[in-house]
């Protein structure tokens, strides 16, 4: 299988201020190397201030990025124009975060869910198609008649998926879709998110900050700290055995219902810094358990150090038995 | 319809009713001079069924042209809001979209058009222009504009950020497209209320300038112009200048009922005291 | 029994948030209240300080705190109880801080009002418990002004101000859901440990059973305004008798939303998602029944 | 308030008065055709339009006419006023007191009185009180203050007899200008009938102006005020057991008051130049009276003059509303 989306060393800086104002740098992201391959999820989990956001929205150059390469398909998109873009959007989609601000209030949900088709100037009956679609996502054709603000959250995510689906896309971004559903709406966009993944061969960027949704959905997950994957493994393996620091303290740090009474959360020093003055070294080590004299001077390299687990920590070290084989789904 | 609608409703057709129907209303041709019943009292202080609410101090009667006037008021009203809303929305759309360096120009060049004070520029640009009802009209959209490009851009400002903008441009769409599609219907409601509210400041500077003698032509009967003259023989007749003022201060309080209660139904949290 | 919640019934405008809610709570005890948002465990949170906001109404009920009857006391009586008997930690440490005055200043109010001590003598109190919450530099932050520090120390700075007059009871509403995960841990231990310490009875609203789990005693279930299950922590997680909870707690799917609440309800709230509906449950509301030791359930299959 | 903030609004202000001295410019030269026309007196003959325009640099490039009227205006020199035959600039300068005297007396009486009521009226929400201001708030602010000086006049003025309609002070006491602001001057002078005096005619042309600005303001406070008593942060003061009147004085007042200050900001212009007719009508010696003069006679030079002179009022008074903004907003440093 050939990689649908391959994102090599890239940064998308901001600059702050302005005239007459300090001007500094706003690292988002910067220097992140992916991989999807096609009908597969890759799970980008971090917490806020992470870049995950703006590396899904760079990815669609709905922000446009500072260096690197993005490749969809082999084709390099990182330095299209935005009109020779154009086509080429039908094959990525997003998905935003916001229920309520992702559907334009004054338009019909008919409207909203056929102008992606409109736009490419699908051939075909819309009307028809968009019924399709909004079947296809749970929701009744009558659906289309109605505005935005009749329907619940999830009701509109569903709306949103329809939308992104529309163009037949090969791959979607999914920003942090769950997090404003309450967990019983969420774990029935989940479950729908997945059937769709299968009966329209899509590959999901899953971006989210919730460790415990993507157990379920994803097949790899890379974790962002400071606009940098700080380990990259598949689901299973990294659930089981993470091998960043910080990737330990995250799970560490969800309570679980199941082992009532043995939390006990790893205590982490202050709050993380922010990306407008990155510590020097490991952008970890200020915060890190474990930091030694290496990690305060020397950035750490995203290295293997099992077939598909990648970790950049100085001080991690290859799991004691091989991991599952890396292309290999949810376990 | 919440009251303050109704009333605006009702006083805007009342006065497009006086407006249109003058011709046919009036009893007198509202410049004819008569100089043998000068001053005359409206009927219910005295005066005759002749010229119902009294004759100004060259005999024309009063209610012909207040009504006339009526038609002044609303042709500048919806002239100047047309024009001064069809300049300013394009301007603070590109520029609230745009932002960048556009905006910045752009902007700057409202706030120093909004540093000489609207009233100064008003009688500035009469004077340079001329009098007459076109002019009058001109002046205003050319004072009015940025009040426009201002209100929009700042709800541009807010709305580009919402997540449906970024979902169209993922999509596919064109900047223009976006503005025209998914910008300009959310902004419909903020025109409606910045329209209605202009309309009122449109009355009021229209009375103003006629009142200084810069408005319409001296032959077109206006509200303002009709003040300044009862305003000299205020202490023999107070109607003659109290009765324009009347109609003034109902027009413009009418249109910014009309501006609140429209505000009140389509989205409360709009935010158009800057406009003023 | 600190705290008697009897028959709440709180009404925004046309629509019911809650619906007759009872709950006790002891002397060191701490309730959650769990529910998906909008269920109205906010409602009930505020309710207990008597701040439900505008247009919100208590319609009915009792609420008696150490014996008093907090609904009918007069609202100076209640100023003097709110900050220092009861205290409230609430979910958006950023808007629950005034952002146009310093921290020295918002922090202090409490101990000022309740305590009767100077500005500088609170500073001083405020800056020994900051500095126990394993705040840096307490002085440094007190002189800052809200958006000039983190989430998580405003939340510190939040946690102190309820513990600084040493309530008896404290509201915690999801003090954690707008922090990242790594923050809500160390929050949470935080607030765990100055509980135990000071033993204050607390009301724990929250939508995670993963807190529940680690930082309740019982936990009361609403769905929809009305509470369906009240139980000891065990019991809810392990043997969860309400259809809800059981979804709840085994992480099941569930089709539908959440209905607002017609009143009087005729009807079991939840019938139209359950998976076990009957007949019975589009007719009549099921009360809440006692099923075992402290475990009440509100469903027609009991 | 950052040393950046305060540079940056410096620079704005600057910025703003060049862009002004090019839309006089504009306005009162490119539009018309020939100024040196406008300028002439009827049935002026060839020769002296032509010294006109020499007298006033109006031959030559455009950019030649704009460079040496920006380099005039910079030294505060617009030439002799055609009109007074006086130095344009000093008959400005000498009725210029006046002029803010009455507008400063607006501004206070709007900003004060608005304020008050607004607050108020949330304290009292839901009374006879708050509809009662909300109805008189549509009222003040819909009627141009050029009505509102003539209704005074008409009541106070011509019918009730309470106060003076005309002029600064009464023709009886004679004040020898020390700072042009009568008030002050009166009151360094140790004169308290003639304060007295001052005091009363400043009255009825003041109010007229700040009536709109202060139903602006009123409304604004009261809406912020009532946005600022639902958030959060005011639901913890008042869990704090902070009392209703504290609160809304003390705390949520400051919260309201940030965004009524750029609204006053922009307001102060519709303020300004308001004194232009409301000068007219109270006959009030200052720049406002001019203005139409000025017109009338197309005294250019005049002219010149006191559109500047108004535009840097505006640019002044609108960079201190800055500062005061910074001061109110913390979050503020550069916005």
């Amino acid at each position: 299988m050939t990689a649908l989306l391959e994102v090599q060393n890239l940064k998308t800086h901001y600059r702050l201020g302005g005239w007459l104002s300090l001007r500094r740098l706003l690292r988002a992201v910067d220097g992140v190397d992916l991989t999807l391959k096609s009908q597969q999820t890759l799970a980008v989990v971090g917490e806020s201030g992470s870049g995950k956001t703006t590396l899904g929205r760079t990815i669609l150059r709905l922000v446009d990025p500072t260096a690197g390469r993005i490749l969809l398909d082999g084709q390099d998109i990182s330095c299209l124009s935005q009109a020779r873009l154009r086509p080429l959007r039908r094959k990525m989609q997003i998905v935003f975060q916001h229920p309520y601000a992702s559907l334009n209030p004054r338009k019909r949900v008919g409207r909203i869910v056929a102008q992606p088709l409109w736009v490419h100037r699908v051939p075909g009956d819309h009307r028809r198609q968009v019924s399709e679609l909004l079947g296809r996502v749970g929701l009744p054709a009558s659906a289309a008649d109605h505005y935005p603000h009749e329907f619940s959250g999830g009701q509109r995510q569903r709306i949103a998926i329809a939308r992104a689906l529309a163009l037949r896309p090969d791959l979607i971004v999914l920003d942090e879709i769950t997090s404003g559903l309450d967990v019983t709406v969420k774990l029935r966009v989940l479950a729908l998110l997945r059937e769709l993944q299968a009966e329209f061969r899509l590959a999901y960027l899953f971006i989210s900050h919730d460790l415990s949704v993507v157990r379920t959905v994803s097949d790899r997950v890379a974790v962002m700290y400071l606009g940098r994957i700080v380990e990259e493994a598949p689901t299973e393996a990294l659930f089981e055995r993470p091998l960043h620091p910080y990737t330990q303290v995250l799970k560490a740090s969800i309570p679980d219902p199941a082992a009532r009474g043995s939390w006990n959360p790893p205590v982490l020093g202050g709050d993380a810094p922010s990306p407008v003055n990155m510590p020097l070294g490991c952008r970890f080590h200020p915060r890190c358990p474990l930091a030694q004299a290496i990690c305060r001077d020397v950035e750490p390299e995203l290295r293997e150090l099992a077939p598909g687990r990648r970790v950049a920590c100085h001080l991690a070290e290859a799991p004691p038995h091989p991991a599952l084989s890396p292309s290999m789904g949810r376990g | 319809m919440n009251p303050k609608l109704l009333g605006g409703v009702v006083i805007g057709l009342l006065l497009c009713l006086a407006a249109v129907l003058a011709p046919w209303l009036t009893p007198h041709d509202p410049n004819r001079q008569d100089l043998s019943a000068i001053r005359q009292p409206p009927v219910w202080m005295g005066g005759a069924w002749d010229h119902p609410l009294g004759t100004d101090s060259l005999g024309r009667d009063l209610l012909s042209r207040l009504l006339w006037s009526a038609r002044v008021a609303v042709m500048v009203a919806l002239g100047a809001t047309v024009c001064a809303a069809v300049i300013g929305t394009p301007v603070g759309l590109v520029s609230g979209y745009f932002r960048g360096r556009l905006d910045t120009v752009l902007m700057r060049v409202v706030d120093v058009w909004m540093s000489i004070p609207a009233v100064l520029l008003a009688i500035a640009l009469m004077a340079v222009l001329g009098v007459g009802l076109l002019k009058v009209i001109l002046a205003i959209v050319l004072v009015d504009w940025t009040r426009f490009a201002r209100v929009i851009r700042g709800e541009v400002l807010a709305l580009r950020e919402r997540e449906f903008v970024e979902a169209s441009r993922a999509i596919g769409l064109g900047p223009f497209r976006i503005m025209a599609e998914e910008l300009l219907p959310n902004l419909v409601p903020l025109l409606i209320v910045l329209a209605s509210l202009e309309m009122a400041i449109a009355v009021g500077v229209e009375a103003l300038l006629s009142f200084v003698g810069l408005g319409v032509e001296a032959a077109v009967p206006s509200w303002g112009s009709m003040i300044a003259e009862g305003r000299g023989y205020l202490l023999v007749g107070w109607w003659g200048m109290t009765l324009p003022m009347l109609a003034l201060v109902v027009t413009v309080v009418g249109f910014n009922l009309l501006g609140e209660g429209l505000r009140e139904r389509l989205d409360p949290r709009l935010r158009t005291d800057a406009a003023r | 029994m600190l705290l008697q919640v009897k028959d709440l019934t709180v009404r925004y405008g046309g629509h019911l948030a809650v619906w007759e809610a009872g709950f006790t709570l002891g002397e060191g005890e701490v309730l959650g209240l769990v529910g998906e948002s909008g269920a109205g465990k906010s409602t009930v949170g505020r309710a207990l300080l008597r701040l439900v906001p505008e247009p919100g109404r208590i319609v009915s009920g009792a609420i008696a705190f150490k014996g008093r009857d907090l609904l009918g006391l007069p609202e100076a009586e209640l100023r003097a109880l709110r900050g220092a008997e009861i205290a409230l930690i609430p979910q958006d440490p950023l808007a629950a801080l005034n952002p146009a005055f310093r921290i020295g200043l918002q922090a202090t109010d409490a101990l000022a009002i309740h305590r009767g001590l100077s500005r500088r003598e609170a500073a001083g109190v405020m800056a020994r418990l900051l500095a126990r919450m394993g705040i840096p530099d307490p002085e440094d932050t007190l002189r800052r002004y809200p958006h000039e520090i983190s989430g998580g120390m405003r939340q510190r700075v939040l946690i102190a101000i309820a513990f600084s007059c040493g309530p008896s009871l404290l509201v915690a509403d999801e003090p954690t859901t707008s922090l990242d995960v790594t923050t809500q841990a160390q929050i949470l231990r935080l607030l765990d440990g100055l509980r135990s310490e000071t033993g204050v009875a607390t009301c724990f609203i929250t939508h995670d059973l993963g807190i529940v789990a680690h930082l309740t005693h019982r936990v009361a279930i609403l769905y929809a305004g009305c509470l369906v299950e009240q139980a000891p922590t065990e019991t809810i997680l392990a043997a969860p008798l309400h259809p809800y909870t059981r979804a709840l707690v085994r992480s099941l799917p569930l089709e539908g939303i959440m209905p607002a609440l017609r009143e009087p309800p005729r009807a079991c709230p939840f019938s139209d998602r359950c998976p076990e509906r009957m007949a019975i449950c589009d007719t009549a509301h099921p009360p809440l029944k006692s099923v075992g030791a402290g475990h009440q359930v509100a469903c027609h299959l009991y | 308030m950052s040393v950046r903030y305060l540079l940056g609004r410096v620079g704005l202000a600057l910025l703003s008065l060049w862009g002004v001295t090019v839309l006089a410019f504009v306005v009162l030269r490119v539009i018309p055709g020939d100024p040196a026309l406008l300028m002439a007196p009827v049935g002026a003959s060839q020769a002296d339009i032509a010294e006109i325009r020499a007298q006033f640099g109006l031959s030559g490039p455009i950019w030649l006419q704009y460079v040496a009227w920006v380099w005039g205006t910079v030294r505060g020199r617009f030439g002799k006023s055609l009109w007074l035959q006086q130095d344009a600039i000093r008959v400005i300068l000498e009725r210029l007191p006046a002029t803010l005297e009455v507008a400063l007396a607006a501004l206070v009486l709007a900003v004060a009185g608005g304020i008050l009521l607004g607050v108020l009226s949330v304290l009292w929400r839901r009374t006879w009180f708050e509809s009662a201001t909300l109805g008189a708030g549509t009222l003040g602010l819909s009627i141009p203050n050029f009505i509102w000086g003539l209704l005074f006049i008409v009541f106070f003025g011509a019918l009730l007899r309470w106060l003076p309609i005309s002029g600064r002070i009464a023709p009886d006491f004679d004040i020898a200008p020390l700072t042009g602001f009568l008030l002050v001057d009166t009151l360094l002078r140790r004169d308290p009938g003639a304060f007295g005096s001052v005091f009363a005619h400043l009255i009825l042309p003041a109010a007229a102006l700040a009536l709109p600005l202060l139903a602006v303001v009123f409304r604004a406070v009261r809406s912020d005020l009532l946005t600022a008593v639902q958030e959060e942060y005011i639901v913890m003061e008042r869990m704090k057991g902070l009392g209703e009147l504290r609160i809304i004085f003390w705390r949520a007042l400051k919260n309201a008051l940030i965004p009524t200050t750029t609204l006053v900001g922009v307001q102060f212009g519709f303020l300004i130049g308001g004194t232009v007719l409301i000068e007219a009508i109270f006959s009030w010696p200052g720049i406002g009276q001019l203005t139409l003069a000025a017109f009338q006679y197309r005294d250019f030079p005049l002219i010149q003059g006191i559109v500047v002179v108004y535009a840097v009022t505006v640019i002044l008074a609108n960079f201190l509303v800055d500062l005061a903004y910074a001061f109110l907003n913390p979050r503020v440093r550069y916005a």
